[in-house]
C-alpha cells in the first residue's frame, strides 16, 4: 500500500516549520494555498533529489525531450527524406554521419533524432490513455460497492487475463496502420494494471476514517471520489504513469519490431525493423542496430527510473533503512 | 543463579544511557534505572518521550547508525559492550520483551506455537517437538488452551495475541521481562485480565519486570516503582503509589491529575489535562525541557536543566522546585529564587 | 565470425552420407501435394513426386516428367501423354498412367482434394488412363498450357486409402511413398523437413544423399547459419537484402548467387472497380480514370533509383509484365512507347489532364486537390521503401499520397477501395495465369467478392487476344500474341511495373561444389520450376569443408558451458560464504 | 488477486492483507476452516470458469475483426480461380452466417475440439500439442531460472538496501528490464552466434535442434540451443521479480514482528529466510503466477529471433492469414493458462499466507 | 420519553445486523437500542469492545442503515433519501476516535475545516467560518494553522482540527466516537475540555462513545451502558458511576485502577454479537450469577431463559438486569 503521505514527514529532514505569519497571513486564502503548494513542491523536488537514480533519470529525459523538440533544429526538416538523402547506402559512421547511414542514405542519427519524437509521443500518449482509463475504473469500481462494481471488476480481470502483447498484436492487427492504432493497442491493453492498482489503493483510501468523516459531513460520491480518493491515489498513478510510458515505449518498439507500426513514420521500434530487414544484422551494421536499441533501453530506464523516485519520495516506507 | 548474587548486583542496572538516532533525535537522554529481581518498575510518559527506544536500547534492538552510549549491566555484564553471539545469546535467555501492538509484533505467516517454539529451540537447544510441547504449556499458563498453538496471528483477538505475546517472552525464563505498552489499545477488561496475568508470573516466577506505558493509573497499580520520563529524560522516581499520589514534578503532576477518579467531585465536569505539544527530540527548548509548557517555570528554567535530586525517601525528580525534604519547593518564584 | 575449428559437417554424418541443408524461412502448411499451397511446401512436392512434364533448365520449354510425350489431338480438345515405364514408387510399385488419372480424377471429384492445384483441371472433361503408359486427357476448351501441368502425380495405391483429403497431410508414415528425386524422410513442424536421395529415380540419384530445409524465421539467423556452415545454402525470403549479400560476399567459402527473378514488382491503379455485369463499386480516385494522370504518374517514378537505392541493384528495371527471365514471352516497349523517368512531361501531363499546379498542390477542376492512396504490403520491405519514394516524387508533381500498409490488403483492394496497389506476382513459366487475372472474365461475380481479377481491369482486346493465345498451340505465335497483350497493358496506364528483383541466394562452397541454376546461365536456385538445383547439387570434398559442426560446437558449447557453470558456482560460493562472515559481524 | 500482465514495476497493492482495522475489509479468515476454504474455492473456479467463457467468446470475435481475407491470405500469389475461392471458403465454413459459425465454435469448443487448422490444413488441437512442448521449455526454463534470480537478489538487495552491490544490482537489473528483448537476442546472435572478434560464434543461431542428433546427445544438443534464448529471456525477465521482493521486502523491513525476531536472538540471516522473506513473499508470487500463465503465450519476439518452434511463433504464423481456428484457439489458451494460473495462486494464497482467503 | 418533543435525537428499538461472516449467523451488533439525547445534554455510551458502539453511533448518523427501528431527530424521522440525510448531517456532525485518520494527510487544515462548507455550499464568508471555527476549537491564532498538514501538527491538534471541522457547521449535535481514545492522557483533558466548554457556549448536545468510565465521569451528564447489542443500564452519571446495579457495570467499575476492593475480571473475551445468548445476554459471563447471588435471589432461571424489555431512552436511571429488578423489588 502506497503513498498516505504526500508532503512526506522526514524524521531527520528540516522540520517543515509553519513559518507563515506576517505577510503571507495578509494574503488571500487562494495564495497562501498556491504557497503552500509551491512549498511541497519544493520539499518534493528537494527529496526527489536525493536520489540519484532518479536525478539521472530526469537528467536523461529533459535532454532527450530537448533533442526531440529541436528535431528540425538539429538535423534540417528534410532528415527524413528518401530522394535527398545526403549518403550512400549503410555508410559506416564518419564525420559526416556521426552514426552512419541507413539503406537510403539517410543519416541514422538524424532518424533517431526524429524517432525520439514518435517514441516519446506514444509513450507518454499511451501512458495518459491507459492512466486515465485505469484510474477512472480503478476508483470507481472501488469506490461503489454491488454490482457494477463487481462488473467492471470483472471486466478487468477479463483485461487482465489476455496476455498483453499478444492482445496488442491482436488489436494492431484488427486497426489500420497508424500511429494510434499503436496507442490504443498500448493504451488498451495495459490499463487493468493500473485499475487494479488504483482500486487497491481506492480501497484502503476508502477504509481510512477520513471518508467515513466525509461522509458524515455530508459529502456525496462525487465529493468523496474527487476531493479524498483522487489526491490520494495520484501519486500512485504518477508512479505507474512513468512506468507506464516506459513499458509503452517498448511495446511500441515491440510492435514496430513485429512489423505492426506505421512504417511511414520514424520509430526507435521501426528502425529496428528497418535495419533488420536491410539485413543489418548479417552485415554487421552496428551503428544501425545498435542506436536505437541503446535508446529504446536509455529512454525506458530514464522514465522507470523516475518512476521508481517518485514513488520512493511519494512513499517514504520504501526508502527507510530498517 | 542465586540469590545471594541477585542481592548484590541488581538484575538490570542502566546508567547514563543515551540513544542519538540516525536523524539526530535524541530520544533517550542519560538514563539511569536500576531493577532487582522480583520487582517491578513502571516507565511512564507521554507518547515520543523515549519509553520505546529505551526498551530497544536494552538489548540493542535499535537501528542501524543509531548511537548509543552508557552501560546497559544485565546481571552485571554490559550489554552494550558485548560481542553479538552475545547479545544473542542474552536476548529472550536474558531479558524478553513484551511489544507494542501485538498484532504488528508477531509473525502474520506462522502458527504462534512455532514462534514460541522458537526461541526455545534456539536458546535451550531442545528437540523441536520439546519446545512445541513447551510452547503448548506456556500458552496454557497463560489461559489458553494448548490446542491454539495451531492457529495463526490474526486467528486471534487483540487480548489472546497479547498472551500469546507473554507466553512467549516467558518462552526462556528469562530474568527480566520488558513490557512495552502491553495493554495499550485493549479494552479496560482485557486489560484488567492481561495485566493480572503479568503481576501473577512475574510474582510466581520472582521476575524482574519494566512495564512501559502512559497511563499512569495502571503503572502506579501494578508496579512497585515508578519512574516518569519526559523527553528522553527520567523527571521523577519514586515508589508507585506515591508518585502517583504525590507528584513532585509539574509534569508527574499534570499527568497524575489527568486521570480522573470516578466518585471525586473535583473531576467531575473538569478534565484536566496538560497544554502545549510535546517537545520534538530533535529540536529540544533549551534549559528544562519541560518549561515551554510547565505553569510554575521560573526564569531559570529557561536556561538550565535540572538534575534528578533527591525528593524524599527513595524518591527523585528533576525540578529546581523540589526539595531535598520530599515537599515540593514554595510555589512563589521570589522564594523559589532565594533557595536556590 | 570465426568458426571454430572442429570437424566438418559431412564428416559427421558419414554413416548417412552427405547432406545438403537449406535454410528456408517458410514453414510447411502441408505435405499433401492437394493441399500444399507455400512455396516451400510445393518445392517438396516436387521433389517427392514426377509430374508429367518438367521444364528445361535452360530456356524453360516442357521437357520429359513422368510423360515422355504429349500430344494434343487434330481438334486441339484430346491430349495424349505417353507415361514412362522406368519410374518407380519408393515401396517398389510401378507408377503408371493409371496414377495420372487417379490424380487427376480426385481433383476433379473430390473437391478437398482440388485446394491446391484445382486451378489446373477446371477445363478438364474427362481423364483416363486407357493403358499403363497412356494418359489421355479431354478438355472443354483448348488450352495451350498443357505441358505445364504442375500436377504431382500421386501412387494411387497408397492415396486410395485416403478418406479426408481436407486434413489428411501426408506426414505421419515415413518414408512417405514417391518418385521423385527425393524421398521424404521426416518432418518436424517448423523446424525440418528431410528427405533422402531416391535411389532409383529415373533421371538418377542425385549427388547429396540427405537434403534438409531446415526453418529459420529470422533470415539474419538464417545468415549467420550458413556462415558458422550449420547450413549449406540460404534461401532468401524473397531474397537476402543487399546488405547481408555484400557482407557474404566477402566471405571465402561463401557464394553468392544471383539470378533473374520470376517476380515482376508493379503499381496498379484503380480503373473502377465493377462486377461481371457492370456495376460499379468501391471509391477509387475519379482522376485515375484518366489515362493521362495514369502516365503522369508513371512518368514520375524513377526506376532506376528504385533499383539503385531501395534494391541496390540486386534488381532490373521494370518494363513488360512477363520478367525477362522467361525469355519466351518477355516484351519490351518500343522508345516510343516507353515511359521513362520524365517529371517535366508528367506535369504537363496533369495540366493537360485538367489538373492545374496552385501552392505546390494539384487542383483539379471540381476544386479538390489530387490526394491518392496507395495500398502497401506491411510484411513487404520494398513496399515500404518506395511508397517513401513515390511520396517525395509525386509530392513534388503536386500529387499528395498517402502510404497504407496493410497485413492483408485484399479486403480495400476487393472493396476497390484503394486509389493505387504495390502489385506483384510469381511468373509461372506458362504465363496463362497471370494474363488471365486481367480479363472480363476474372472481375467478381459481386460486389466486393473475391476473385481472380488482380486489379478489375476489363477491356475487349484485351480479351480476345487473351482467348487466343489460350488456343495457340505454337510457341512462337503464342508469344507473339503474349507480346501484344502486355503492350497494351503498357499503354493503359491501369499498371506500371517497376521492377523485377532478383532472387539474392548464397551457399557454401565448401559444401556444394556445384548446383544448376534455372536459367542454366546465371539463374536461381531455390524455388525452381523444378528439382534441377537440389538434384543436380554436388558435394564438396568432406576434407576440403570446414564448415562447423553441430555435434563439434554442441561439444565446445557444453566444455564452456561447463566451465561457466563451474565459475559461477564458485564464486556464488564464495560470495555466499562472505557475506555469511560479514553479517555475523554485523548487528543483528 | 489476478493478473497483471504489464511489467510494472509497482508492487501489486492488492496482494497485501486487508485494509487497516475498522472497516469492514477486515476480517479473521480462518484459511484452514476447510468447510470455507471449500466455499472460497468453489467461488475462485466458478470465477475462473466465467473468464474462461468470456475469454471464449472473445476470441472468436476479436479475430474477425481483422480485415482480411483468410482464403485469399492461404492462396496468395498462386494460379486459384474465383471457383476455386469459393470452394475453399465453402469448406472452411466460412461462407456460413456469422452467428452459425460462433454457434458451432462455442459448442466444438466446450467438447474440446477447435477446429481444423486453415493453413495447416491439421486439427488445431494437434498443432498446438506440437508446439506446446518447445514453448514450456524454453520459456519454462527461463521462468525457473528468473524467478529465482529474482527472489534472491531482490532478497539480498532489499536486506542490504543502500549499499554497493544493492545500488549496483538493481541498477543492472533496471537497465536490462529496460532493453527491448528482440533486440538483446539479436545482439547475443551476431556476438554469441556468430561471433565477433576474439569471441567464437559457439552457440547456434537460432531453433530448438540440430536435427541429427539422439539419446542424450540430443539432450545436451536442446540445451546448447537454448542457452542464448534463455539468457536474453531471463536477463529481460528477472528485474521484474527483483523489484518487487525488494519492494515488498523493504516495506516489511521496519515491521515490529521483525524487531520481535531480532529480540529473540535470531541470526540475521534467520530472521531474514524465516520471518521477513516468507511475508514479503506474496506480492512476488502474485507476480510469479502471472508470469507462469504467460509461460504459455510464450515469449513470441524471442521465438522470432531465435527461430523457437513454439506457440508464439505460430500465433503470429497464423495470425497473418489469419487462420482463424489457429489463432482464436491460441488466443483461448493463452488466456486460459493465465487464468489457471491465477486460480492456482488464488488457491495457494491461504496456503502461502494465512491472511488472505475468506 | 414523556415529551418527544424535547428530545434532540432519539433512536427507538434500533436494530443494525450485519451480514454473518464464514457460514456464521447474522451478526446482530445493534439489537434494540432506545436512546434520547436533549439539546445540551451530553450523553456517554460506554462499553466493552464489540458492544456495538460505533454500529449505534453510525447509524444514528445514517452512515450504515437500520435493520429495524427507527432514528427520530428533531421530532422527524429520519430520511435515508440523499438530500435529506446531507441536510441531517449539517446539523449532526461525527468526531472519530483517530483524529489521525480522520484527516486526510493531502488536505490542510484549511481545507479540511472548511470542506463541510464546501460540501454544504455555505453562502457566507468562508475564511471567516473556518477561522472562527478554529479558534473556538482552541487552536489559536487560527491563520497559524490554515495551511499545515495533519502531520506537522500534534495529536491534540489534529483532534482539535477534526472538532473545528465538526463545528464549522454549527451542528445541533456532535457525536463523538472514541474522541480520545488514541490521545496521550495528558492531551485527553484539553480535548473533554474543549467539549465541555462548547456545550455550555454553544448548548450543543453531544453523543460520547467511550469504554473509559472516566471519560464518562469527566464531561457526561448521563451515561448508557452497552451490552452485546442492548443498553443494560442507563442514567444520571454520579448514581451509574458510585452505584451500579448491573453486575456488568459493576465489573466494569471495579477493574479500574484505582477502584477499591477485589477488580471483578470478567473472563473471557468479547461476547459474539452473532451468537447471542437467550435470556440476559450477560448471563454467561456474569459474576452473580456464577457466585450463586443470583440462585439465591432466586433469579436464575430467569437470567438463563428470559429476555430482558428495551429500556427506554430517556434520563430516569433505569437497568436491565433480572438479579437488579429483583433486588430492587426487595429494598423499597
Ligand atoms: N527509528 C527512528 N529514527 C528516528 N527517530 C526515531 C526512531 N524511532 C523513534 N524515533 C523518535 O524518538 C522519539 C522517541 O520514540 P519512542 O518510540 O521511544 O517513544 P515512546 O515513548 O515509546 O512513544 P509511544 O508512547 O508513542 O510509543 C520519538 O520522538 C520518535 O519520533
Ligand atoms: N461492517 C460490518 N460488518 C460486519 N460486522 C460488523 C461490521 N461493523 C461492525 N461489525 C460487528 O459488529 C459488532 C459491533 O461493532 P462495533 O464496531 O460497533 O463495536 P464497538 O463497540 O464500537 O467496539 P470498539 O470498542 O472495539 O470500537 C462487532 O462484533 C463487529 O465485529
Ligand atoms: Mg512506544
Ligand atoms: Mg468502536
Amino acid at each position: 500500500m502506497t503513498t498516505e503521505s504526500m508532503p512526506a514527514s522526514t524524521p531527520g529532514a528540516e522540520v517543515p516549520a509553519p513559518e507563515e505569519s506576517g505577510p503571507e497571513e495578509a494574503k488571500s486564502a487562494g495564495a497562501l494555498a498556491r504557497a503552500r503548494k509551491r512549498r511541497s513542491v519544493a520539499r518534493f523536488w528537494r527529496e526527489y533529489r536525493s536520489h540519484r537514480g532518479g536525478l539521472w533519470g530526469l537528467a536523461g529525459l529533459i535532454l532527450i525531450a530537448l533533442i526531440a523538440l529541436c528535431a528540425p533544429v538539429l538535423t534540417g526538416a528534410n532528415a527524413q527524406s528518401v530522394t535527398e538523402a545526403p549518403g550512400g547506402a549503410l555508410e559506416s559512421p564518419s564525420a559526416e554521419f556521426p552514426l552512419g547511414t541507413d539503406q537510403f542514405g539517410r543519416s541514422v542519427l538524424a532518424l533517431l533524432i526524429w524517432g525520439a519524437r514518435v517514441s516519446l509521443t506514444v509513450g507518454l500518449l499511451a501512458a495518459f490513455l491507459c492512466v486515465a482509463i485505469g484510474t477512472v475504473v480503478g476508483i470507481v469500481a472501488g469506490h461503489f460497492r454491488g454490482w457494477y462494481s463487481t462488473v467492471l471488476m470483472r471486466v478487468t480481470d477479463w483485461f487482465l487475463v489476455m496476455p498483453t502483447l499478444v492482445l496488442a498484436i491482436a488489436l494492431a492487427t484488427v486497426m489500420d496502420r497508424s500511429l494510434w492504432t499503436v496507442i490504443i493497442a498500448i493504451g488498451v491493453t495495459t490499463w487493468p494494471t493500473t485499475a487494479r492498482l488504483v482500486r487497491a489503493q481506492t480501497l484502503a483510501v476508502e477504509s481510512r476514517p477520513y471518508i467515513e468523516r466525509a461522509r458524515a459531513l455530508g459529502g456525496g460520491h462525487g465529493h468523496i471520489m474527487l476531493r479524498h480518493v483522487l489526491p490520494n491515489v495520484m501519486p500512485l498513478v504518477l508512479a505507474q504513469t512513468t512506468l507506464v510510458i516506459s513499458s509503452a515505449i517498448l511495446t511500441e518498439a515491440t510492435l514496430a519490431f513485429l512489423g505492426l507500426g506505421d512504417p511511414t513514420i520514424t520509430s526507435w521500434g521501426g528502425m529496428l525493423q528497418d535495419a533488420r530487414e536491410a539485413g543489418a544484422v548479417s552485415a554487421g551494421d552496428w551503428w544501425y542496430l545498435a542506436p536505437p536499441g541503446i535508446a529504446i533501453a536509455l529512454v525506458a530506464l530514464a522514465f522507470t527510473l523516475c518512476g521508481r523516485a517518485i514513488e520512493t519520495v511519494l512513499n517514504p516506507k520504501l526508502g527507510v533503512a530498517r | 543463579m542465586s540469590t545471594t548474587s541477585i542481592r548484590k548486583t541488581p538484575l538490570l542496572e542502566v546508567r547514563d544511557l543515551t540513544v542519538t538516532y540516525a536523524g539526530g533525535a535524541r530520544a533517550v537522554r542519560g538514563v539511569n534505572l536500576e531493577v532487582d529481581a522480583g520487582r517491578k518498575l513502571g516507565i511512564a510518559g507521554e507518547s515520543g518521550c523515549g519509553k520505546s527506544t529505551l526498551a530497544l536500547a536494552l538489548l540493542r534492538l535499535l537501528p542501524a547508525g543509531t548511537k548509543v552510549t552508557g552501560e546497559i549491566l544485565l546481571n552485571g555484564e554490559d550489554v552494550l559492550a558485548m560481542k553479538w553471539g552475545q547479545v544473542r545469546a542474552v536476548r529472550w535467555a536474558g531479558a524478553s520483551i513484551v511489544f507494542q501492538g501485538a498484532m504488528h509484533s508477531l509473525n502474520a505467516v506462522h502458527r504462534i506455537g512455532d514462534q514460541i517454539a522458537e526461541p526455545i529451540v534456539l536458546h535451550r537447544k531442545t528437540t523441536q517437538a520439546a519446545a512445541r510441547k513447551r510452547a503448548g504449556e506456556l500458552l496454557e499458563q497463560v489461559g489458553l488452551p494448548a490446542a491454539r498453538a495451531d492457529a495463526y496471528p490474526h486467528e486471534l483477538s487483540g487480548g489472546q495475541r497479547q498472551r500469546v505475546m507473554i507466553a512467549m517472552a516467558l518462552a526462556c525464563d528469562p530474568g527480566l521481562i520488558i513490557a512495552d505498552e502491553p495493554t495499550t489499545a485493549l479494552d479496560v477488561m482485557i486489560q484488567a485480565q492481561i495485566l493480572r496475568l503479568i503481576e501473577q508470573l512475574v510474582s510466581e516466577q520472582d521476575l524482574g519486570l519494566i512495564m512501559i506505558s502512559h497511563d499512569l493509573a495502571v503503572l502506579s497499580d501494578t508496579c512497585d516503582r515508578l519512574a516518569v520520563m519526559y523527553a528522553g529524560r527520567v523527571v521523577e522516581q519514586g515508589p508507585a503509589a506515591e508518585v502517583y499520589e504525590r507528584a513532585h514534578h509539574p509534569y508527574s503532576k499534570a499527568l497524575s491529575g489527568a486521570f480522573p477518579r470516578i466518585g471525586d467531585p473535583a473531576s467531575r465536569f473538569a478534565p484536566r489535562g496538560l497544554p502545549g505539544d510535546p517537545p520534538d527530540p530533535s529540536a529540544l527548548p533549551a534549559g528544562c525541557t519541560f518549561h515551554p509548557r510547565c505553569t510554575v517555570a521560573l526564569d531559570s528554567c529557561t536556561t538550565q536543566d535540572p538534575e534528578l535530586r533527591v525528593a524524599g525517601p527513595g524518591r527523585e525528580a528533576a525540578c529546581v522546585l523540589v526539595g531535598p525534604d520530599g515537599v515540593s519547593a514554595p510555589q512563589g518564584a521570589e522564594e523559589a529564587r532565594s533557595t536556590s | 565470425g570465426v568458426p571454430l575449428g572442429a570437424a566438418p559437417q559431412q564428416a559427421q554424418a558419414a554413416d548417412s552420407g552427405k547432406t545438403l541443408t537449406v535454410a528456408v524461412a517458410q514453414s510447411i502448411d502441408s505435405l499433401s501435394p492437394f493441399l500444399a499451397q507455400k512455396l516451400l511446401s510445393t518445392s517438396v512436392s516436387r521433389l517427392m513426386y514426377d509430374f508429367l512434364t518438367n521444364y528445361d533448365p535452360k530456356d524453360n520449354h516442357a521437357v520429359p516428367g513422368l510423360a515422355t510425350k504429349w500430344e494434343p489431338s487434330a481438334d486441339k480438345l484430346t491430349w495424349t501423354y505417353t507415361i514412362r515405364s522406368n519410374s518407380k514408387w519408393s515401396d517398389g510399385e510401378q507408377a503408371t498412367a493409371e496414377d495420372a488419372a487417379w490424380t487427376f480424377n480426385k481433383m476433379m471429384t473430390d473437391e478437398a482434394a482440388a485446394q491446391a492445384n484445382g486451378s489446373f483441371v477446371t477445363n478438364f472433361k474427362k481423364v483416363t488412363a486407357p493403358s499403363p503408359t497412356q494418359l489421355v486427357i479431354e478438355l472443354k476448351e483448348p488450352q495451350a498450357t498443357m505441358a505445364a501441368l504442375d500436377v504431382p502425380i500421386v501412387p494411387k495405391h497408397v492415396w486410395e486409402k485416403v478418406k479426408d483429403f481436407s486434413k489428411f497431410n501426408n506426414d505421419k508414415d515415413f518414408p512417405v511413398v514417391g518418385n521423385g528425386p527425393f524421398v521424404l524422410s521426416d518432418y518436424k513442424v517448423d523446424q525440418y523437413v528431410k528427405l533422402k536421395a531416391n535411389k532409383d529415380f529415373w533421371r538418377g540419384k542425385p549427388k547429396f544423399d540427405e537434403l534438409v530445409f531446415k526453418t529459420y524465421k529470422d533470415q539474419d539467423a538464417a545468415v549467420a547459419a550458413l556462415r558458422k556452415g550449420e547450413v549449406s545454402f540460404v534461401a532468401g525470403s524473397p531474397a537476402l537484402t543487399p546488405a547481408q549479400a555484400a557482407s557474404l560476399k566477402g566471405d571465402a567459402n561463401i557464394k553468392v548467387n544471383e539470378g533473374p527473378g520470376r517476380r515482376f514488382f508493379a503499381l496498379a491503379t484503380n480503373p473502377g472497380a465493377q462486377t461481371k455485369d457492370g456495376k460499379k463499386f468501391g471509391n477509387g480516385n475519379e482522376a485515375l480514370l484518366d489515362q493521362k494522370v495514369r502516365q503522369a504518374l508513371f512518368l514520375s517514378i524513377d526506376r532506376k533509383t528504385i533499383i539503385d537505392k531501395v534494391f541496390q541493384g540486386h534488381a532490373v528495371e521494370g518494363q513488360g509484365y512477363i520478367p525477362p527471365r522467361f525469355s519466351e514471352y518477355a516484351w519490351q516497349p518500343s522508345s516510343g512507347q516507353s515511359l521513362a523517368y520524365d517529371p517535366a512531361k508528367a506535369g504537363k501531363l496533369l495540366d493537360q489532364a485538367g489538373y492545374a499546379l496552385k501552392d505546390g498542390k494539384r487542383v483539379g477542376k471540381d476544386g479538390k486537390a489530387l490526394d491518392l492512396r496507395i495500398l502497401c504490403h506491411a510484411t513487404d520491405p520494398n513496399d515500404k521503401a518506395i511508397g517513401k519514394y513515390l511520396k517525395e516524387w509525386w509530392g513534388k508533381l503536386g500529387v499528395g499520397l498517402k502510404v497504407e500498409c496493410l497485413d492483408d490488403v485484399s479486403v480495400p483492394w476487393y472493396a476497390g477501395e484503394y486509389d493505387l496497389a504495390f502489385d506483384g506476382w510469381s511468373v509461372n513459366p506458362d504465363p496463362d495465369f497471370v494474363l488471365g487475372i486481367h480479363t472480363c472474365a476474372a472481375l467478381p461475380l459481386k460486389a466486393k467478392a473475391s476473385a481472380a481479377t488482380d486489379n478489375f481491369i476489363c477491356d475487349k482486346k484485351y480479351d480476345e487476344l487473351y482467348k487466343k493465345q489460350l488456343a495457340e498451340y505454337d510457341t512462337t505465335k503464342r508469344a507473339d500474341l503474349v507480346g501484344q497483350m502486355q503492350s497494351w497493358l503498357y499503354d493503359s496506364g491501369y499498371m506500371s511495373v517497376i521492377a523485377y528483383p532478383n532472387a539474392v541466394e548464397a551457399y557454401r562452397t565448401d559444401q556444394i561444389k556445384s548446383i544448376t541454376t534455372m536459367p542454366e546461365a546465371a539463374g536461381n536456385i531455390y524455388g525452381q520450376d523444378g528439382y534441377w538445383s537440389w538434384w543436380s547439387a554436388v558435394p564438396a570434398d568432406s576434407d576440403g569443408a570446414s564448415g562447423d559442426s553441430d555435434s563439434g560446437s554442441s561439444s565446445t558449447g557444453i566444455v564452456i558451458g561447463i566451465v561457466v557453470a563451474v565459475v559461477v558456482l564458485a564464486g556464488g560460493g564464495f560470495l555466499l560464504s562472505r557475506r555469511r562472515r560479514t553479517t555475523a559481524d554485523e548487528r543483528e | 488477486m489476478t493478473a497483471d500482465s504489464t511489467p510494472a514495476l509497482v508492487k501489486q497493492a492488492d496482494a497485501e492483507g486487508p485494509a487497516p482495522a475498522g472497516s469492514p475489509a477486515v476480517r479473521g479468515p480462518r484459511a484452514r476452516n476447510t468447510q470455507a476454504y471449500l466455499k472460497y474455492v468453489a467461488a475462485k473456479i466458478f470465477g475462473a470458469a466465467v473468464s474462461l467463457f468470456a475469454v471464449l467468446v472473445t476470441s472468436f470475435f476479436l479475430f474477425r475483426l481483422i480485415p482480411s481475407d483468410p482464403v485469399k491470405q492461404m492462396t496468395g500469389g498462386r494460379p486459384v480461380s474465383a471457383e476455386q475461392l469459393d470452394s475453399l471458403r465453402r469448406q472452411l465454413g466460412l461462407d456460413q452466417p456469422m452467428w452459425q459459425q460462433f454457434t458451432s465454435y462455442v459448442g466444438d469448443a466446450l467438447t474440446g475440439d477447435f477446429g481444423t487448422s486453415f493453413q495447416y490444413h491439421a486439427p488445431v488441437v494437434d498443432k498446438i500439442t506440437e508446439a506446446l512442448p518447445a514453448t514450456l521449455l524454453l520459456t519454462g526454463t527461463a521462468y525457473v531460472l528468473y524467478s529465482a534470480l529474482g527472489i534472491w537478489l531482490g532478497t539480498r538487495t532489499a536486506w542490504r538496501n543502500g549499499s554497493k552491490s544493492d545500488r549496483f544490482n538493481t541498477a543492472l537489473a533496471l537497465t536490462l528490464y529496460s532493453v527491448p528483448s528482440f533486440w538483446l537476442g539479436l545482439l547475443l546472435i551476431i556476438v554469441f552466434a556468430v561471433g565477433v572478434g576474439p569471441i567464437p560464434g559457439m552457440f547456434p543461431t537460432g531453433g530448438l535442434e540440430s536435427g541429427n542428433e539422439s539419446g542424450f546427445a540430443y539432450v545436451l544438443d536442446v540445451a546448447h540451443h537454448m542457452v542464448l534464448p534463455v539468457i536474453t529471456l531471463v536477463a529481460v525477465g528477472y528485474a521484474q521479480t527483483l523489484l518487487v521482493m525488494r519492494s515488498s521486502l523493504l516495506d516489511e523491513m521496519g515491521s515490529d514482528y521483525l524487531t520481535t525476531a531480532r529480540a529473540k536472538g535470531l541470526r540475521d540471516d534467520t530472521v531474514r529466510r524465516k520471518h521477513a522473506v516468507p511475508n514479503a513473499m506474496l506480492p512476488t508470487f502474485t507476480l510469479m503466477f502471472v508470469n507462469l500463465g504467460h509461460v504459455v503465450a510464450g515469449q513470441i519476439l524471442v521465438e522470432t529471433v531465435f527461430s523457437w518452434p513454439g506457440l508464439g511463433g505460430l500465433f503470429y504464423q497464423g495470425l497473418s492469414v489469419p487462420d482463424l481456428p489457429l489463432v482464436q484457439a491460441l488466443f483461448f489458451v493463452f488466456a486460459t493458462a493465465v487464468i489457471l494460473a491465477n486460480t492456482l495462486a488464488d488457491l495457494l494464497y491461504p496456503l502461502l499466507d494465512p491472511r488472505v482467503g475468506r | 420519553m414523556t415529551s418527544t418533543t424535547t428530545d434532540l435525537l432519539s433512536a427507538r428499538d434500533l436494530r443494525v445486523s450485519f451480514p454473518g461472516r464464514h457460514g456464521a449467523g447474522q451478526a446482530r451488533a445493534v439489537d434494540g437500542v432506545d436512546l434520547d439525547i436533549r439539546p445540551g445534554e451530553i450523553v456517554a455510551l460506554v462499553g466493552e469492545s464489540g458492544c456495538g458502539k460505533t454500529t449505534l453511533a453510525r447509524s444514528l448518523l445514517g452512515l450504515v442503515p437500520p435493520t429495524g427501528g427507527q432514528v427520530t431527530f428533531d421530532g422527524k424521522p429520519l430520511d435515508y433519501g440523499s438530500r435529506a440525510l446531507k441536510a441531517y448531517r449539517k446539523r449532526v456532525q461525527l468526531v472519530l476516535q483517530d483524529p489521525s485518520g480522520s484527516l486526510n494527510p493531502r488536505h490542510t487544515v484549511y481545507d479540511a475545516v472548511a470542506e463541510g462548507l464546501r460540501i454544504h455550499r455555505y453562502g457566507g464568508d468562508e475564511r471567516e467560518a473556518v477561522t472562527n471555527a478554529l479558534s473556538r476549537a482552541g487552536l489559536r491564532p487560527p491563520e497559524r494553522f490554515f495551511l499545515r498538514y495533519p502531520h506537522e501538527l500534534s495529536g491534540g491538534q489534529r483532534q482539535r482540527v477534526v472538532i473545528a471541522g465538526a463545528l464549522v457547521l454549527e451542528p445541533e449535535l456532535i457525536v463523538a466516537d472514541e474522541p480520545v481514545a488514541s490521545l496521550d492522557a495528558s492531551v485527553r483533558g484539553e480535548i473533554l475540555a474543549l467539549l465541555l466548554r462548547l456545550r455550555d457556549e454553544l448548548g450543543l448536545s453531544a453523543l460520547v462513545v467511550t469504554h473509559d468510565l472516566g471519560l464518562a465521569w469527566n464531561i457526561a451528564d448521563r451515561v448508557a451502558v452497552m451490552y452485546l447489542g442492548r443498553i443494560v443500564e442507563t442514567g444520571d452519571v454520579e448514581q451509574i458511576l458510585t452505584a451500579p446495579q448491573h453486575p456488568y457495570t459493576q465489573a466494569l467499575l471495579s477493574v479500574l485502577p484505582e477502584a477499591e476492593g477485589e477488580p471483578v475480571v470478567l473472563t473471557g473475551e468479547p461476547p459474539d454479537p452473532s451468537k447471542v445468548p437467550s435470556g440476559c445476554r450477560f448471563h454467561l459471563r456474569c459474576q452473580v450469577l456464577a457466585s450463586g447471588e443470583a440462585e439465591r435471589a432466586g433469579v436464575a432461571d430467569a437470567c438463563r431463559t428470559k429476555d430482558l424489555p428495551v429500556l427506554a431512552g430517556g434520563g430516569e436511571t433505569q437497568v436491565a438486569c433480572h438479579w437488579a429488578s429483583a433486588a430492587a423489588v426487595a429494598r423499597p
